[in-house]
């Protein structure tokens, strides 16, 4: 279908396209499940992110970690770190009006309103006022620390310093919406390409339910130069084995690959390993409500008994050989620290977890967990492991069982159910362990440690800690980035030592693309599959 | 022979009434039996069925590994003198799998094929028999049945029972039934207006004996077949149905399950794939083949004495 | 006739009434809800319940589903935010029906020519050929078919395009997938039932009267055979016009089976009553055609 | 002597709707009485009603209009209990005995059926009974463990005669039994029917086209014509002294087994048999009478007692 | 007496059903021949075999179970091999058949018009339109009424014998050469049988057709026959012509079975003789004459071997011992 990327090999046929296309430059992908909805404020699965951060532009823009302008050609920091000035550069939107601060002002207004039921309306609370206006009580969006100066200049204020503030603002829900525009399709906002307007370097032209999207550049973007595409060809393909082979058919320009791809590339070396900061665990019940298995699970050695049973490095390499690390702490290494990745500032070892299993050390704290609670190996119950019922979570939760048995003589049963269930399990506190992973929204140790404080989403159990629940406050409240940086690494290692949970591994996103695309980013956080830059280069 | 004059006397032998000489047994059992016996490829189905039930027991006995057992650096391993079906990506033994998930897997096989004889014949059978009124709420019901999603039938079934074999059974047994009955009821519409239906009734036959001593066996071709038909489906549902939580559970190992982790392999790894889908297409080939048979054997108007020599 | 079509159609509207209650009490009896997702917090969770009405009592949730629905509106979808069940239905419906005639047709004359085949020939080697042939589309589940067929006729042959909707020769390989299992019943149940009837004395009579082999085979036994086909393809047709999950999935076809699946997975209440109600009613039409061609094929049959 | 009633046929209406929404009065205003002991026969044109008669007396059509009584009850509102009685003393031999015996039964479930249905015998018993009825209508006991389509025409016949006595019914209709039958066979049958007539009292509806074998079983004859009976009277009667011009018709034309007499023989074939649609009213025969006259085309002529017990339905008398 | 041609020529035919119970050797050799013209009578016992005789000359026999030996030709030809696709062009416009059970034999899914159609079509490759007016003109020929309408019926709307009438019709529709008429009027009223036998005779005149006619109602043959064969047990036992059967019968069973017809000539009074015990079970038949046993006048010999063919007039063989010359002279049956 497209001229600039059809292989050598072919051509002398594809001549006649390349007339018909004019030399357009098209890149062609899949993503794996139909967008819910493209409106910035609504949209909060990950399909529906890539499309919004290729359509929309928030004040920043970020890329491969780092912040550059976007809607705001500048911006101003107050000493504080509590105000910031955005100067926002003469953009337009895909109607041809000019995008303004008061886009900004009523984008962050339908955000923050909680009758919008946005996920992430809970931003508000980062903002001068803003907590009041999420929660209600007040429905004067003027107490909001949120002011357009003028046309063109935009004051936020916050409660606390937030060194991710710029990422944030690159963020999909801070992209700008407009008002006649959501006053005039409501609901439907953003379910069909022209429900909506665009800012960003693409417009979406088409839509076709369920089977694909297109978007084509927007030739009124201020940074239109850098923008080498045309086109973008979305197709929603929902089996991973479809997409390569229509990657191997030259149907697409870029594939993600599993597993079992991943040898039939590796000869052409052409297998790209993208970790992608996910972290996958087993997350123990610390508080059971039955005694009997509150007394193992409630017990930290047996947990680290459990813990030191499990053979990351088999698990990375062999279960999922996919190219994903075995995890031993809970930052991934793609997070961004200080000044360089968060985990090569602070190293953890094999200090808390092993990545090949010790079953002498394991043993060990199993005697010692049995000699505490006073009972006998044999008296122990069977633990149940929640999975959900995909097919990576249930081989990785069998091998583990196998692996506690085999080491540990610790019996488990597996549970399986659908993810909503899972999700509804978790919510009512009802599992022995659960087998769960997690990718953050952006590029920051907190937001990791965030979920496990004691309103954190994963730590359903109630497990309690002081001093981590101090030192996240603080890391959330702190304008002082040295300190903060230590307050993350001292709080992880109170986590990791408490043994809530067993890391398990960190996840990678496995692709390949074909040798024309160039200039392709898989970002570890925000957008997946960044092709805002890509161009196609025919040798 | 020779033709003598002393011959042309009057035989005394005359007026015989029939006091038949000849024993007179009942051969339906007889018939049947060599209809079997006679037909070669059923025995060969039959052999092989039993193979694979012999399989299922002492399969596993066979070679010193286990279906749960994982080693890791033995993942993928094609098959050899050790692993003689090689191993899957968890570094188990797929000899082993696929035999312990024969015994489920033919266990689900005869589950359905029971609840859809026993159930979906007779409210088929019913059904169709009755009529009228009757007949509309029967089927307006199983309408209602099969319409309803399964996979919310599978959940609801899963939260109030849990896992384990009962909900497993209860599972395949909710829907299973359903086609069949459709299948007898539509013979039975058919064959209801016969005149042979009629002189029973007018002979006083209930509608339970019109049922089980006319319609049933006219309709038994249909009912062998659905039931050989529908047991990969039964067989396929399974693996869904683990996934749900509801079938077996991790690590036990069935063939849907097999299949369904296999087929990613095919590139690869194909003989993950291979070996439980050979074995599963013949297992189901014999099935059929033995219902074939069967029929051929209820038959009446075929006659094979002649292949039969 | 007339009379009975008109009470069917009655009767279906209470049918379909039963359904979906049922229904619709069963969605919402399946443990969780259609919001939370492990990063989304409770309180927007429970602002959203709140929104969609979920938080209501069961029976008020009830009558407002009814009442809507008797305004024909199955309202807005949970998961796909700002498009109603009905644009969804109608958006992805005509897809899945053309994939779906597609392989019904090719089931229906492939799989009467192997039943016909395998009759004709009983227990000779074609009867064995066309056997296995349906065999192996009924033993070989559509995951694997699909899989199997899109590996080798899409990548290795490069005969078809692996995947999506867009040209006649994109339409083969999803069709033969989703038809080869109906056309191996098809070819079984046509065989049966043809040798069911092999020795019936009217066709004996037809061999009397000269009539070729396939003359007596396609006018005479075929449509004293075929009420089992039409039985089975009652259910099978509705099936296959809604669409199939897992062909929907191998060869990325933006129909309406992935919706049965997936909406339940997401607990989309008002999708997966939509699309219940939407396959309810054309399996009861179905049925109710079924019930008719049993008269009009077979005339001893009497509706009643 | 008050002979009991066992059925009485009251003003029997049976319309049949055809497709183009013409009604089809297969059976129109029929009115006769059984009485206890006493053979019927009923013969009549082909196509003219009287099978449509005898699956209405037996309950497998719903009447119309008008009501079969069976010893004073209504036939088609029995109860559970009634119906259950009448089915053991009430049987049918039906007309076409291949459709109407089960393919998959052999003979022997399919005689003692009724045995077994109405748990009357068991075991050898059961047996002994089914092999007597067997040797009454000349079946070899070694056929009974086969299936119906290895028997001939004939054999089929005699095996639903056979099936019929063995629940040894007080009531019988017989529609055809002895039509597929050869002579000497057909004596042994009607010989056997008499002889159950003499010493258990049966009854009889006797439908068939022989008239010769009615004569020698037949108590009373009734003609039927196109839905009417048109002539009812004591056997004797019919032959000796047939009224209608449509009795006459019929028995001069039954043919004679003599070759001399049958070569010779003028055989009178019924007027042109063109169909032509007839207008209501009048005499359903006028179109073939070749004494119709003007009334018979206006008025149908109503049921006359012309001799005691000979009724006729003409103009003539 | 020009000599006639043989349409039909029969050679020691047998027919056997393989069944688990044994050989029913159903058809035990027989052999006679039609010729053109002529109308043969088959008469017999019940269950003697006819209608497999009739079967097999149209080989409609299922060859998966019935065995047949012998020769059968047709105008010269031997069909014994033929294959069904050569069949095909016999059956239906050369040979055809009326079949003895009406009821099961027409196609309950059929309108009737189409059953009649269907040979016209495949044999004289009419048109539609002709054909329907031959099949309206054939239906009124066997006596059936509104013919419009029953063109349009299915069989079971149609009374026995109208079924059998439409047999009838399918059966001449394509004016055969050679009838075989299977019972042809056992359902039908004697006038329409009357009509239906003139009908049948018409054809005979004009179209020199053969007719053989299995019949039970020794009236009919007596009126339509010129040849009589009579079976018993699988073989012929006499044949000749009507008078010599009717008037001289030899063999016991023909002269029992002549006195078994009741006759409408005869009075109220006549005494039905019945033929005292049962026809033989046809499985492994032993050697012997198969009516011996039920025969008045049976002799040691009768039970030993099978009669041998004699010859007792021109046209009139009988298989009986009592025909041999050491046989007793029996002072013949009265008639
Ligand atoms: N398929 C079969 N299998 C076994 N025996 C059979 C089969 N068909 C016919 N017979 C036997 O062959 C014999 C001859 O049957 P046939 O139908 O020719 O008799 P028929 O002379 O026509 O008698 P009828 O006058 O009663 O019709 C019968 O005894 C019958 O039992
Ligand atoms: N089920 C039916 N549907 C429609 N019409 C029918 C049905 N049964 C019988 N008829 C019609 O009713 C009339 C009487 O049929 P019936 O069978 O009673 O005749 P019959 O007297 O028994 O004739 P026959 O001596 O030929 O058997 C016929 O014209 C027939 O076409
Ligand atoms: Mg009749
Ligand atoms: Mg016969």
């Amino acid at each position: 279908t497209t001229g600039t990327t059809k292989s050598s090999t072919e051509e002398s046929t594809s001549n006649e396209q390349v007339a018909e296309q004019g030399n357009k430059k098209v890149f062609r992908y899949a993503e794996e499940a139909e967008p819910t909805i493209l409106d910035p404020h609504k949209s909060f699965n990950p399909i529906s992110l890539d499309i919004t951060y290729a359509v929309y532009e928030g004040l920043t823009r970020v890329y491969d970690g780092e912040v550059l302008p976007g809607m705001a050609e500048s911006w101003d920091v107050s000493e504080d770190g509590l105000t910031y000035t955005f100067h926002l550069r003469d953009a337009k939107w895909s109607d041809g009006e000019p995008v303004t601060a008061e886009d900004f002002t009523y984008s962050f207004e339908r955000l923050f309103n909680p009758d919008t039921l946005s996920d992430y309306g809970n931003f508000a609370v980062y903002f001068e006022g803003g907590e009041d206006y999420w929660e209600g009580k007040t429905t004067d969006f003027s107490t909001v620390g949120v002011k357009a100066l003028d046309d063109k200049t935009l004051e936020c204020k916050l409660v606390v310093p937030k060194k991710y503030f710029l990422n944030l603002m690159g963020f999909g829900a801070f992209h700008p919406v407009r008002q006649d525009y959501i006053e005039k399709y409501g609901e439907s906002y953003g379910s069909d390409p022209e429900k909506a307007v665009y800012n960003g370097p693409f417009i979406l032209k088409e839509w076709k339910h369920e089977e694909s999207l297109l978007e084509v550049k927007n030739d009124d973007y201020w940074d239109k130069d850098n923008i080498h595409l045309d086109e973008v060809q979305i197709s929603i393909v929902n089996n991973p084995a479809t997409r390569v082979n229509m990657y191997e058919t030259d149907e697409l320009d870029f594939t993600q690959l599993t597993k079992t791809d991943i040898p039939s590339y590796e000869k052409g070396s052409k297998v790209n390993i993208q970790p992608n900061s996910s972290i996958y665990w087993l997350q123990y019940q610390v508080n059971h409500k039955d005694p009997k298995k509150a007394a193992f699970l409630g017990n930290k050695n047996f947990r680290k008994a459990l813990g030191w049973a499990i053979d990351r490095r088999a698990i990375a390499d062999s279960v999922l050989a996919d190219g994903s690390l075995p995890a031993t702490r809970l930052v991934p290494a793609t997070i961004q620290g200080l000044n360089k990745k968060h985990a090569e500032e602070y190293s953890i070892g094999e200090e808390y977890f092993p990545t090949t299993a010790n079953i002498e050390k394991a043993n060990e704290y199993l005697d010692l967990a049995l000699q505490e609670i006073g009972k006998k190996k044999e008296e122990m119950p069977t633990f149940e492991i929640l999975v959900d019922d995909s097919e990576s979570a249930r081989l990785i939760t069998e091998a583990i069982q196998d692996m506690f048995d085999k080491n540990l003589g610790v019996k488990m049963e597996i549970k399986a159910v659908t993810s909503s269930q899972k999700w509804d399990e978790m919510g009512n506190n009802n599992f022995d362990i659960m087998y769960a992973g997690f990718g953050p929204d952006f590029n920051d140790p907190v937001n990791y440690l965030d979920t496990w404080t004691l309103d954190g989403g994963y730590n359903v159990m109630g497990w309690e800690n002081k001093e981590y629940e101090e030192l996240v406050r603080f890391i959330n409240t702190t304008n002082d980035n040295q300190a903060r940086a230590d307050a993350i690494d001292k709080a992880e290692k109170i986590f990791l030592d408490e043994v809530v949970f067993n890391p398990i591994f960190f996840g990678t996103a496995v692709y390949t693309q074909k040798d024309t695309v160039k200039g392709l980013l898989r970002d570890s956080t925000g957008m997946d599959i960044n092709y805002i830059y890509v161009d196609i280069v025919n040798e | 022979m020779n033709v003598t004059k002393e011959k042309f006397r009057p035989s005394t032998d005359i007026y015989e009434s029939i006091e038949e000489t000849r024993t007179i047994e009942d051969i339906s059992i007889k018939h049947i039996k060599s209809m079997i016996l006679s037909n070669k490829i059923m025995m060969i189905s039959i052999i092989i069925l039993i193979t694979y039930i012999v399989m299922a027991i002492v399969g596993p006995f066979l070679i010193p590994y286990d279906y749960k057992t994982t080693d890791l650096s033995n993942v993928n391993k094609w098959p050899n003198s050790e692993h003689w079906f090689g191993t899957d990506e968890l570094g188990r033994d797929l000899w082993q799998r696929t035999w312990v998930g024969a015994r489920v897997s033919i266990f689900i096989g005869i589950i359905s094929g029971l609840i859809q004889t026993i159930v979906g014949a007779f409210v088929g059978g019913m059904s169709g028999l009755l009529g009228g009124k009757v007949d509309n709420i029967i089927m307006r019901c199983l309408d209602i049945i099969s319409a309803i999603p399964y996979t919310i039938i599978t959940i609801l079934i899963m939260v109030v029972m849990g896992s384990g074999i009962i909900s497993l059974i209860i599972a395949i047994s909710i829907t299973s039934w359903i086609d069949m009955a459709r299948l007898v009821r539509g013979q039975i519409i058919q064959l209801k207006n016969l005149e042979y239906i009629m002189s029973a009734k007018l002979m006083g036959a209930s509608n339970l004996w019109i049922l089980f001593k006319h319609l049933l066996p006219n309709c038994i071709w249909i009912i062998i077949i659905q039931l050989t038909i529908s047991i990969p489906e039964a067989i396929f549902s399974e693996a869904y149905l683990s996934f749900l939580g509801i079938g077996i559970k991790p690590p036990m190992a069935s063939w849907g399950l097999l299949a369904n982790l296999g087929i990613k392999h095919i590139r690869t790894h194909p003989y993950q794939l291979v070996i439980p889908g050979i074995l599963i297409s013949v297992f189901i080939l014999a099935m059929n083949i033995l219902g074939d048979g069967f029929r051929d054997a209820f038959d009446p108007t075929l006659n094979t004495v002649k292949d039969r020599k | 006739m007339k009379r009975y079509i008109i009470k069917r159609l009655l009767t279906s509207v209470v049918t379909i009434w039963v359904l979906i209650t049922l229904v619709f009490f069963m969605v919402r009896l399946i443990p969780g809800d259609p919001f939370t997702n492990g990063k989304i917090k409770p309180e927007i969770v429970e602002n959203m319940m709140e929104y969609y009405g979920l938080n209501k009592p069961l029976l008020e949730q009830y009558k407002v589903f009814v009442l809507n629905l008797l305004k024909g509106d199955l309202g807005y979808s949970l998961n796909y935010i700002g498009r109603t069940v009905n644009q969804i239905i109608i958006d992805s419906f005509p897809v899945s029906a053309d994939l779906g005639i597609r392989a019904l047709i090719f089931a229906i004359i492939g799989g009467i020519l192997l039943g016909v085949i395998a009759a004709i020939n009983h227990n000779k080697i074609w009867d064995n050929i066309s056997v296995t042939i349906a065999i192996v589309g009924i033993s070989v589940p559509s995951f694997i078919l699909g899989a199997l067929i899109q590996y080798i006729f899409a990548l290795k042959f490069r005969w078809f395009p692996a995947a999506q909707w867009n040209s006649f020769s994109s339409t083969i390989l999803p069709s033969f997938t989703l038809g080869i299992a109906t056309l191996g019943m098809i070819t079984r149940i046509l065989r049966s039932s043809m040798i069911e009837i092999h020795n019936k004395n009217y066709l004996i009579v037809a061999k009397s009267k000269g009539l070729s082999k396939k003359h007596i085979l396609f006018k005479y036994e075929l449509r004293n055979a075929i009420i089992p086909v039409i039985t089975l393809l009652g259910p099978t047709t509705a099936m296959l016009l809604t669409g199939s999950f897992v062909v929907e999935q191998i060869f990325a076809i933006p129909g309406l089976g992935r919706h049965f699946v997936l909406s339940i997975q997401n607990l989309d209440y008002s999708l997966t009553l939509g699309l219940t109600i939407f396959y309810g009613t054309i399996l009861i039409l179905m049925n109710l055609i079924v019930d008719i061609l049993y008269a009009i094929v077979d005339p001893r049959i009497r509706l009643e | 002597m008050v002979k009991e009633k066992v059925i009485e046929v009251v003003k029997l209406k049976k319309y049949f709707k055809e497709r183009n929404k013409n009604v089809l009065k297969a059976v129109d205003d029929i009115s006769f009485t059984l009485y206890e002991g006493e053979v019927l026969g009923l013969i009549g044109e082909s196509g003219c009603g009287k099978s449509t008669i005898a699956r209405t007396i037996v309950g497998y059509y719903k009447p119309t209009e008008g009501k079969v009584l069976y010893k004073g009850q209504n036939i088609h509102q029995f109860n559970k209990k009634q119906l259950k009685n009448y089915t053991k003393e009430a049987q049918m031999i039906f007309q076409d005995p291949s459709n109407s015996l089960d393919p998959r039964m052999r003979i022997v479930d399919i005689v003692g059926e009724g045995i077994d249905i109405h748990r009357i015998a068991s075991g050898d018993e059961r047996l002994d009974r089914i092999y007597k009825v067997l040797n009454d209508v000349g079946l070899n006991r070694s056929l009974i463990y086969r299936f119906p389509h290895e028997f001939s025409g004939g054999q089929k016949q005699r095996i639903s005669i056979a099936r019929a006595l063995a629940l040894e019914p007080r009531f019988l209709i017989c529609d055809e039994p002895i039509s597929a039958l050869d002579v000497s066979i057909r004596v042994q049958i009607v010989n056997l029917l008499k002889r159950l007539q003499k010493n258990y009292k049966l009854t009889y509806l006797f439908i068939t086209h022989d008239l010769s074998t009615l004569k020698y079983i037949a108590n009373r004859v009734a003609i039927m014509y196109r839905g009417s009976i048109l002539e009812i009277a004591t056997t004797e009667d019919i032959y000796r002294n047939p009224l209608h011009p449509y009795t006459k018709v019929l028995l001069s034309s039954i043919p004679i087994p003599d070759p001399d007499v049958e070569k010779n023989r003028y055989i009178e074939i019924l007027g042109n048999r063109k169909f032509q649609k007839m207008s209501e009213g009048g005499c359903k025969f006028r179109g073939l009478c070749k004494y119709s006259k003007k009334i018979c085309f206006e008025i149908e002529p109503c049921f006359n007692e012309i001799d005691s017990n000979h009724f006729v339905r003409c103009h003539l008398y | 007496m020009m000599r006639k041609e043989k349409l039909l020529e029969i050679n020691n035919l047998e027919v056997s059903f393989l069944t688990d119970f044994g050989k029913v050797n159903a058809v035990r050799g027989i052999s006679f021949n039609v010729s053109t013209g002529e109308t043969l009578g088959i008469v017999g016992e019940s269950g003697c075999g006819k209608s497999v005789t009739a079967l097999s000359i149209l080989k409609l026999l299922e060859p998966s179970s019935a065995e047949i030996e012998g020769k059968i030709a047709y105008n010269q030809m031997n069909i014994t091999n033929f294959t069904d696709s050569e069949m095909e062009k016999i059956r239906g416009a050369e040979i055809s058949m009326v079949f003895q059970d009406p009821m099961s034999s027409l196609n309950p899914t059929m309108k009737i018009g189409h059953q009649l159609f269907d040979t016209l079509i495949k044999h004289e490759k009419s048109s539609r339109k002709e054909a329907k007016k031959t099949v309206l003109k054939m239906l009124e020929s066997v006596g059936i009424n509104d013919v419009e309408t029953v063109f349009n019926k299915y069989p079971h709307e149609l009374s026995g014998g109208m079924q059998q009438r439409i047999m009838i019709g399918i059966a001449l529709i394509c004016k055969p050469k050679l009838l075989i008429a299977d019972e042809p009027t056992t359902s039908l009223d004697v006038t329409i049988q009357a009509q239906l036998l003139s009908l049948m005779k018409d054809l005979k005149n004009k179209l020199n057709t053969s007719i053989i006619l299995i019949t039970h109602d020794l009236g009919v043959v007596a009126n339509m026959a010129d040849r009589i064969l009579v079976m018993y047990a699988g073989k012929i036992v006499e044949s000749g012509t009507v008078e010599d059967i009717f008037y001289h019968p030899k063999h016991p069973y023909t002269v029992a079975l002549l006195g078994a017809i009741p006759r409408m000539d005869l009075g109220f009074n006549q005494k039905l003789l019945e033929i005292k015990g049962y026809p033989p079970d046809l499985i492994d038949m032993k050697p012997g004459c198969a009516f011996a046993k039920r025969c008045m006048y049976s002799m040691v010999i009768c039970d030993e071997a099978e009669p041998l063919v004699f010859e007792c007039g021109d046209e009139h063989f009988v298989s009986c011992w009592l025909q041999h010359e050491y046989s007793p002279k029996i002072e013949k049956y009265n008639s």
